[in-house]
């Protein structure tokens, strides 16, 4: 093989895996500037080489297309791996946006990142991720923005049996007097 | 001055424009020629100004605070004047020391360009699965709500990372100056200040001091006694 | 190497491939049921395979987790055939924002203001959509203000192992006059 197919067979790799969906081999080939036949060797070459039992990926045909994947054999440990991503514990940002959204439902984000003081968009769609918070239709605001509210799941998660079983803030009313003001009171 | 070829959307704000103008007439940065430094940069906002530009507030707010700093400088030994300049020229290496950074970082990010992928989709489950006290909520609301159990007095390690900047931050000194009215070491405004301190430290200090103040956490009487004020006074009109 | 040993190399790298995101050793060890030392053994041998051209990937270590991901080498080709809009190089103000956070987290948002004298409120939101930088907590400071912190996405886009390899801040004297280069001028 030489340098130059090395390199093209590195290209062909780097590109199955950063591309993730299926590709297929006229859209590698257009980026080599090569033939397509030519990619197709490699794809192939890769297959052959991915078969060992040291190597956890392969490469599969799928239609006129291509992707990369995990083996079969090794699906368990990895399974175990994606799942053990809910395990994360909930962050103080993850707490705070919760605890907003939890006191004070449906909220709208600009709600939550006005008390916060912070974008907080990617802590909302973490929580939803989580099933901790769901979307609850839109505010009868400016803007019609998306508003949110929390889900049975943190309910149980911090169990609650009703919302009316949240604890009561300390400062009882005054809470409510100092959200007043704020865009969601309508 | 090119007025007509200086477009302020190039620069990343009014310490951007003074860092031009000190390499422009090649000043020194240590040594800064001042009265020509603002005179040049007051000129240039209000040429700007005269042809209806659209000036962005900071602009203006750095030529505000360079005409007082020209008033003070004209005054024989202006102890204020020596401050401010120290304060800007602190300012100005600091912001330029940043610059030079970005622009390393930037040549950094160019060399290093690799891809990655999102993780595989797989049918799961990711519903979270821990359980909390429900207290941990009500806490964080609190938190947020600047009431509850945050009245912790900050420690001087909370502030370590900021304090590795090269100048005296004014985060420092509001802790300073908390700690000594808390142990009871500082009763007065005076205790806060030192002849032997450097400028950067009185002037963070001061700075701090007026922080405290607007924020509400200490207050000062006609004695200069120094006080911290009472949970209960604050917040009412939050 | 064992035929188990193999497989645990296969797991390894499958595992990279399927989580994506920076992952640490001890994850994949609680998934194998194996030790935190010998995943990072795998790891190296990974490593050290990949290293060859006709390889397109790399394990870049991030802090103290592991990422797959493609070589600097193939950047053009992958590229060309993923949509190349979310590449748009770094502004002045983000990478002067990123400089203030990174040598200064966690830091909050007004002390990166007070070093570069103008708002950096949207700087900071772009900079947290993009992935650079996260929510470090809350600093103990009046207004408990929210401090932030760089991410492993940062460490992998400065091409950095971990934050100590950060060049260091004074390379000499006389940095601080050349770089008070103009904009126009460049």
């Amino acid at each position: 093989m030489t340098q130059k197919e090395k390199e093209y067979k590195a290209a062909v790799e780097a590109i199955l895996f950063a591309h993730g969906e299926p590709i297929a081999a006229e859209k590698i080939a257009e980026a080599l500037e090569i033939k397509k036949d030519q990619v197709v060797l490699l794809i192939e070459q890769l297959q052959k080489e991915y078969e060992k039992v040291d190597r956890g990926l392969c490469i599969l045909p799928l239609g006129d297309k291509w992707q990369m994947a995990t083996k079969t054999a090794v699906q368990e440990p990895v399974k175990r791996v994606l799942d053990n991503r809910r395990n994360t514990p909930l962050s103080q940002a993850a707490l705070e946006v919760l605890a907003i959204i939890a006191y004070n439902q449906p909220v709208s984000r600009s709600f939550v990142e006005q008390v916060r003081g912070v974008d907080s968009s990617s802590t909302i769609a973490k929580l939803m991720e989580k099933g901790l918070v769901e979307e609850a239709g839109r505010l009868d605001l400016p803007g019609r923005p998306i508003s949110f509210r929390t889900t049975e799941v943190f309910l149980r998660t911090f169990g609650l049996a009703t919302l009316e079983q949240l604890p009561p803030l300390h400062s009882g009313e005054g809470v409510q007097l100092e959200l007043a003001g704020t865009p969601n009171e309508e | 001055m090119e007025a007509l070829t200086f477009h302020l959307e190039e620069f990343e704000g009014p310490l951007d424009v003074l860092l031009y103008l000190v390499s422009k007439n090649k000043m020194n940065i240590y040594d800064i020629a001042i009265l020509d430094l603002i005179d040049q940069y007051t000129a240039l906002i209000n040429s700007l100004q005269q042809n209806r530009m659209e000036v962005a507030s900071e602009f203006i707010e750095m030529a505000a605070r360079l005409v007082q700093m020209k008033s003070y400088l004209l005054l024989p030994r202006s102890e204020e004047a020596e401050r401010m300049k120290e304060e800007l020229t602190g300012q100005l290496i600091e912001y330029s020391a940043c610059k030079e950074i970005a622009r390393r970082m930037g040549d950094e990010a160019a060399k290093h360009c690799s891809f990655v992928r999102p993780p595989l989709e797989v049918e799961l489950d990711n519903t979270y699965n821990h359980t909390h006290e429900a207290s941990l909520l009500a806490q964080a609301m609190e938190l947020l709500l600047g009431r509850g159990k945050r009245r912790k007095q900050p420690t001087q390690q909370s502030f370590e990372p900021l304090v590795t900047a090269p100048f005296v931050s004014v985060a420092s000194r509001v802790v300073h100056v908390l700690r000594g009215l808390v142990t009871g070491k500082v009763a007065r405004l005076r205790a806060l200040f030192a002849r032997q301190d450097s400028r950067s430290q009185t002037v963070a200090t001061f700075l701090a001091v007026l922080e405290l103040i607007r924020a509400g956490r200490i207050q000062i009487d006609e004695e200069e006694n120094l006080s911290l004020r009472r949970e209960k006074n604050r917040g009412v009109k939050a």
